[in-house]
């Protein structure tokens, strides 16, 4: 083949066997998880592709469904994780400088504002209960005109959302790993990969939330005021 | 054991031009297939490995043999592909002069019941050379109607209506087999397709014990299950009128015009606040989902059809009408090269 | 290592143009613009995704490749959209006509 | 590389196979070589337990009467078949033992990009496969293994839940499998490993990553829909609530089409590496195979409609689908000319993979072939859910993938094992092969047309004539599918010791490396200067 030179080899603690640089595993470890996001969008897909189909087919019947939405409790979620998103993006800004405290709060902060969001969750989810919305034998729909297709709007709801809230536990799980790794002052500007990733991955999470909002409380929210 | 066979025999207009479209592309695969077989093998032979010292020319390849092999097979499919669409596409209009059947799938059997009230199960009988439309409903799981002799398949697919439509070109007895996995019985759910001349399907037709065609059944249970307290008797006008309702355009509510055909008499019936007639209330007529099978819900509708304008198919006579002339037929049929 | 620091304003800056689209697509919403709703929400969404792949997720310092990736995603999806549309909103046309 | 290669090393040199042999070592292992060596045994499990289930199909199709075993049995028996063969066989066979031991050794790595996730997808695959067989065990699955609703979300009596779980399991692993080898091309080259240096193996393998990290995640959640629609008693695929069954199939297809993709481009890249070693030519037209592998993932994409010809798709959807799907045909053919373009002027020997390499080629053109006319309208309309789907796809995937991979098998597996195999035997079964794989599924071809219809129980008697050649031919199989099972175990006690590179064949993980290789895959990071392909220079130059 060729005569083999020996690759120079730095030896940093943070550099796995088989990377030959620190730039080489950043690089990777980042594409690794942009190629992870790839499959989170089709994943997700699936289900917009089932909401699409049927929002076509019955616009009337999604329309009626907001009224039953909590659509003050949306928003705010929304704005919830729009602020865990900005800690989270200081939070690696702050590892990037090596700011040790700033990166252990906005990390703590992130994570408090993923627990507020899951509890609003949990508490609209509480709501559809109570309201007989969980679709199966016992869903009530007092507009009897879309007593039907209304449940396909509902399943989607906890489809899309259930699976979105598991995303966030998962994230969560993620980011108590950071902050205990952080506190034992592991990350510094010359090594944050963990925190960009595990960032990526907090901002996709909004990112499905960014769409679910409007597509799940506000498809018909125009009919209340005319 | 029975007789063995390598070919199906065929016994609608439909099949004779499967099997040309069928010769065509077996020829396509067998030439195609030979090339290939010759290739490889005159190569291998030719060139195989003499001296182990021998080194092979470096050769890079050539665009323009890769845009050759690339286009021609390209063209061929092309053929395949047009030619297969042109059948397909026939069979997708049925004839106006077609005569109506209903199949109902259920696991694991076919019911099958005529305009005339005829009912029968796993075996369905038609006459020759007349343009036969199938309206195919199913009760639980999807099925699939297919009839061999025919090359004809359609799934049947709970919650709506698919249709099939064929001319019989060949008395005699046909297998019709359940093609979509349902369950159990799956290989069970078979019958057979029984092809008469147009006087012995007359005899059959009389001869069957018909308890009044599917319209008079139609109209017993749509005063069984009250819809004539609303339909017909209502004065204040709360219901529409539905005579002469069917296969015209109906204008909705929320602006929406559409056609009142099976489906949508169908969709009336099950969920009727799903489209409300412009001029009406919904939430007045109540859902009878559960309290109609799919056959009540076809004799339903051949009803509806009967009190609909005279010329409606559903509102023939038992046996529909008379044979359409041959010359038209070949037409109506049209997927005869 | 791509060491590409962004200043704190320019997140605080996107995190208000976020917060403040969230509002605006609630609004929106309230006002009855026919099929031009779900064109508004959508757009929004877009938006707001985008400043947040741009700026939170660094995808401008990304290197090309990445970028590609991110856009095949989208693209698949709107290929899965498309293709299941093209056999619903096709159906309807399938009508058989009957002489009346 | 004549450096490494002519020095014969001392006997006992550390591998990777002899560096640790505890239980833990192999089971915590981070190598992709021993990760490979761990997917080649369990694999090979399943494909043995979904053969058995074919041989019990085969064996009741062998009267017309449903004399064997019962109607229920027989169903889970041919969706357990299904789902084993193409889930936790067919789908990891290449990939996941051939590829993830040779793509970091063909581009010059030391190991895939993410070792630690490399294992955990192996677990993955081991907790889905074991999920599906605790529902076999627990009673069977009867719903085929295509999960159409309403049948399995309402009416379906039988664990569909722990096999749709097992499948959601493994597909995550398929994922990660993916993920690990985009990163890896992409990152891990060596020094002078450029794009049109790369072998055709791995452009087949980026490809068919492509598939595994675009569908599988679509098909991961319209398993879980479909969960949850049994879970809740009704979900949108309902009709009872509007709800539409067919879209559940353009879900599922919109997978399970480009899937089949999966299953056959590893098994061409094999080819084509097997073709150019035995010719001792470079692949005639390197970039158009390596483009049309990338073609047929794109394309692959965009024809899934073509199962649902008869299901009241629209028939305008149908149209663009069936045209689409003859579009994708053109790559294919693409790659079979250049694979018989390959040989001319070349130094063919016949070699055991040599030998499965053509049975691919033919077998693979007839079962594509088959494809094409069902990919056209009309004749679909007769010949689907009939024996000649079965036949069809068949013939791609027995016909075409696992002959690739018992091909690959063959050829690598002096470098996987340090041993060679038995010529003679290995010829012998690879004929036993080929003329019981025609002898099965040829006359299904014929039954589809006549009108069998697939998954059927019980049939017409006038059916049985093929059916009965048709289990004739699958013992035969089964005999040709043992026959290697037994020599190639034989061979890693009693076979030669297997040199750097017994086929004088070109590449890093031939040239650069020793049979079986170290643990990091090379004494030395290799440099590379040519492509992989250097057949025609004269030999062995520095
Ligand atoms: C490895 C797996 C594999 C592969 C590679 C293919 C390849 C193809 N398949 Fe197949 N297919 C399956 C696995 C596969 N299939 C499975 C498992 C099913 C059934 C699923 C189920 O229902 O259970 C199925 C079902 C299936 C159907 C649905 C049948 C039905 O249920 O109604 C269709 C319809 O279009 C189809 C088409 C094709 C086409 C057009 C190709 C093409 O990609 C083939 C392209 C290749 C060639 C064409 C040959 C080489 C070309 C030449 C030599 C050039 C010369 C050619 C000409 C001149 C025309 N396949
Ligand atoms: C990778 C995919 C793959 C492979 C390799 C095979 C291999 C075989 N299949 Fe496969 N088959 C499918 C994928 C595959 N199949 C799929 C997807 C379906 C559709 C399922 C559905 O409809 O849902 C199907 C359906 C199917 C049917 C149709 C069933 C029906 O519709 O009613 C039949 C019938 O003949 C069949 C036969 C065979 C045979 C004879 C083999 C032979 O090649 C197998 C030969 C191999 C062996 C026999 C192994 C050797 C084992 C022994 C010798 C026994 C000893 C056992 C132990 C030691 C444990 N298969
Ligand atoms: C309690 C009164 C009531 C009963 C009983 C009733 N309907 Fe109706 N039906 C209505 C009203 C009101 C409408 C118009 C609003 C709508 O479209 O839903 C209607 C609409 C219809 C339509 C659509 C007519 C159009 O012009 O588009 C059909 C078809 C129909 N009904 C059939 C039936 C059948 C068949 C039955 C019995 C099985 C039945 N109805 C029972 C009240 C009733
Ligand atoms: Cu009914 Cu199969
Ligand atoms: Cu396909």
């Amino acid at each position: 083949m060729a005569d083999t030179i020996a690759v120079e080899h730095e030896h940093t603690p943070n550099l796995q066997h088989h990377f030959d640089n620190m730039e080489q595993q950043f690089s990777s470890a980042t594409l690794g998880m942009w190629t992870f996001l790839l499959t989170e969008i089709m994943f997700f897909g699936g289900m917009f592709g089932a909401y699409t189909v049927y929002r076509s087919m019955y616009p009337a019947a999604f329309e009626s469904t907001t009224h039953y939405m909590n659509v003050t409790l949306g928003a705010v979620n929304t704005m919830v994780l729009i602020c865990s998103s900005l800690t989270m993006a200081l939070a690696v800004r702050s590892a990037q400088v090596d700011n040790q405290k700033l990166l252990r709060l906005m990390l703590v902060l992130t994570l408090i504002f993923g627990f507020v969001f899951l509890g609003v969750k949990g508490y609209e989810y509480h709501e559809k209960w109570v309201e007989h919305l969980i679709p199966g034998p016992h869903f009530e729909y007092n507009n009897r005109a879309f007593a039907h297709e209304a449940q396909i709007l509902f399943f989607l709801y906890f489809a899309m959302t259930g699976f979105h809230a598991i995303h966030m536990i998962v994230g969560a799980g993620l980011m108590t790993n950071l902050i205990i790794q952080s506190s034992r002052g592991r990350y510094s500007s010359q090594y944050y990969a963990p925190v960009e990733i595990v960032g990526l991955y907090w901002h996709f999470v909004d990112i499905v939330w960014i769409f679910l909002f409007p597509l799940l409380y506000l498809i018909g929210a125009h009919l209340k005021h005319t | 054991m029975g007789e063995f066979r390598l070919f199906p025999e065929a016994a609608a207009t439909n099949a004779v031009a499967v099997d040309h479209l069928y010769l065509f592309t077996v020829l396509v695969t067998v030439v195609m297939t030979a090339l290939i077989f010759t290739l490889v093998f005159t190569f291998a032979i030719k060139f195989r490995r003499r001296s182990e010292g021998y080194v092979p020319p470096l050769i890079h390849g050539s665009t323009a043999l890769e845009l050759t092999w690339s286009f021609i097979p390209f063209l061929v499919m092309l053929v395949m592909f047009f030619w297969g669409a042109k059948i397909y596409f026939d069979n997708g209009k049925p004839p106006s002069n077609a005569l109506d059947i209903y199949v109902v799938g259920k696991q694991w059997m076919w019911k099958v019941q005529y305009p005339g009230g005829q009912h029968e199960i796993n075996e369905l009988h038609v006459p020759v050379n007349r343009p036969i439309k199938l309206t195919l409903a199913s009760e639980d799981v999807i099925h699939s109607f297919f009839v061999p002799a025919f090359r004809l398949k359609r799934d049947v697919v709970p919650g709506r209506y698919n249709s099939m439509w064929f001319v019989a070109t060949k008395p005699g007895r046909y297998h019709l087999f359940c093609a979509e996995f349902c369950g159990t019985e799956h290989s069970g759910m078979i019958g057979w397709v029984t092809v008469l001349p147009e006087d012995q399907y007359q005899n059959w037709l009389s001869g069957g014990s018909a308890t009044g065609t599917m319209a008079e059944q139609g109209e017993k249970l749509f005063t069984q299950l009250g819809c004539a307290t609303c339909h017909l008797m209502d004065a204040q006008g709360r219901c529409p009128n539905l005579r002469g309702l069917y296969g015209t355009k109906q204008v909705m509510a929320d602006g929406q015009a559409v056609l009142a055909d099976d489906a949508y008499i169908r969709e009336s019936i099950l969920n009727p606040n799903a489209k409300i007639t412009a001029g009406y209330k919904p939430d007045v007529m109540p859902t009878f989902q559960g309290q109609v099978n799919e056959e009540g819900l076809l004799q339903l509708i051949a009803y509806v059809k009967s009190i609909g304008p005279k010329n409606a198919p559903g509102a023939q006579p038992a046996g529909g009408s008379a044979p359409a002339p041959k010359a038209k037929l070949v037409k109506a049929a049209g997927s005869l090269q | 290592m791509t060491n590409h620091v962004t200043p704190v304003r320019t997140y605080v800056l996107v995190w208000l143009a976020l917060m403040i689209l969230t509002a605006v697509t609630w609004q929106v919403a309230l006002l009855d613009l026919g099929s031009w709703n779900i064109v508004a929400a959508i757009t929004i969404a877009c938006i707001k995704m985008t400043l947040v792949i741009a700026i939170f997720m660094h995808a401008r310092s990304v290197e090309a490749l990445t970028k590609l990736y991110v856009l095949a995603g989208f693209f698949w999806l709107l290929i899965l959209l498309a293709f299941f549309l093209m056999d619903y909103l096709s159906r309807s046309w399938q009508v058989v006509p009957r002489p009346y | 590389m004549s450096t490494v290669i002519e020095s014969p090393r001392s006997e006992e040199r550390v591998n990777y196979l002899n560096v640790k042999d505890s239980w833990k070592s192999w089971l915590f292992t981070t190598d992709h070589k021993r990760i490979a060596i761990l997917y080649l045994i369990s694999i090979t499990a399943f494909f043995f337990l979904g053969g058995l289930f074919a041989l019990l199909i085969r064996l009741e199709l062998l009267t017309p009467q449903g004399d064997l075993v019962t109607s229920d049995t027989y169903n889970k028996l041919f969706t357990m078949h299904g789902i084993i063969m193409v889930f936790f066989f067919l789908i990891p066979s290449i990939p996941a033992t051939l590829g993830n031991f040779l793509i970091p050794m063909m581009i010059g790595a030391k190991d895939l990009a993410f070792p630690r996730i490399n294992l955990l997808s192996w677990y993955l695959y081991i907790i889905g496969g074991l999920t599906a067989v605790g529902s076999i065990l627990a009673g069977g699955v009867d719903t085929g293994w295509t999960f159409y609703p309403p049948f399995s979300s309402t009416y379906s009596h039988t664990y569909v839940m722990a096999a749709a779980i097992g499948v959601f399991i493994s597909g995550f692993s398929s994922i990660l499998t993916g993920l690990n080898f985009i990163v890896t091309t992409h990152k891990m080259r060596a020094p002078g490993m450029t794009w049109n240096r790369l072998p055709l193996f791995v452009w087949s393998h980026y490809a068919t990553s492509l598939i595994q990290l675009l569908g599988t995640p679509v098909v991961a959640i319209t398993i879980a829909l479909l969960a949850m629609e049994r879970m809740f008693h009704v979900g949108i695929f309902d009709p009872a609530i509007g709800g539409d069954p067919i879209l559940f199939q353009h879900m599922f297809w919109f997978y399970s089409h480009p899937a089949v993709y999966i299953m056959i481009l590893p098994g061409m890249g094999v080819v084509s590496e097997i073709v150019a070693c035995f010719s001792r030519k470079r692949p005639f037209g390197y970039d158009f195979i390596a483009g049309s592998s990338i073609a047929i993932a794109v394309l692959g994409f965009l024809v899934w409609g073509h199962h649902l010809f008869v299901t009241g798709q629209s028939m305008y959807a149908s149209l663009i689908f069936s045209l689409l799907s003859m579009v994708v045909a053109v790559p294919s053919a693409i790659k079979v000319f250049n694979w018989s373009a390959t040989m001319y002027k070349g130094s063919v020997s016949y070699q055991t993979p040599m030998l499965y390499a053509f049975g691919f080629i033919g077998l693979f053109t007839i079962g594509g072939l088959t494809g094409l006319m069902v990919a056209s309208l009309a004749l679909d309309v007769h010949l689907t859910d009939t024996y000649f789907i079965v036949g069809h796809f068949h013939y791609v995937m027995v016909g075409g993938m696992v002959l690739a991979y018992l091909g690959g098998l063959h050829f690598w597996w002096p470098k996987m094992t340090g041993r060679m195999y038995p010529e003679g035997w290995a010829k012998f079964s690879a004929l036993v092969v080929f003329v019981g794989f025609n002898l099965t599924f040829f006359p299904q071809l014929i039954l589809g047309y006549l009108g069998m219809p697939r998954r059927y129980h019980a049939y017409a008697p006038e059916f049985q004539v093929l059916n009965v050649m048709s289990t004739a031919g699958a013992s035969v199989l089964g005999a040709g599918f043992l026959i290697p099972m037994i020599y190639l175990v034989y061979s890693l006690f009693r076979g030669p010791k297997a040199p750097a590179n017994p086929w004088d064949a070109r590449g890093l993980e031939w040239e650069a490396a020793p049979s079986p290789p170290p643990t990091f895959n090379f004494d030395k990071p290799p440099v590379v200067t040519r492509e992989a392909y250097a057949y025609s220079e004269e030999a062995h130059v520095g």
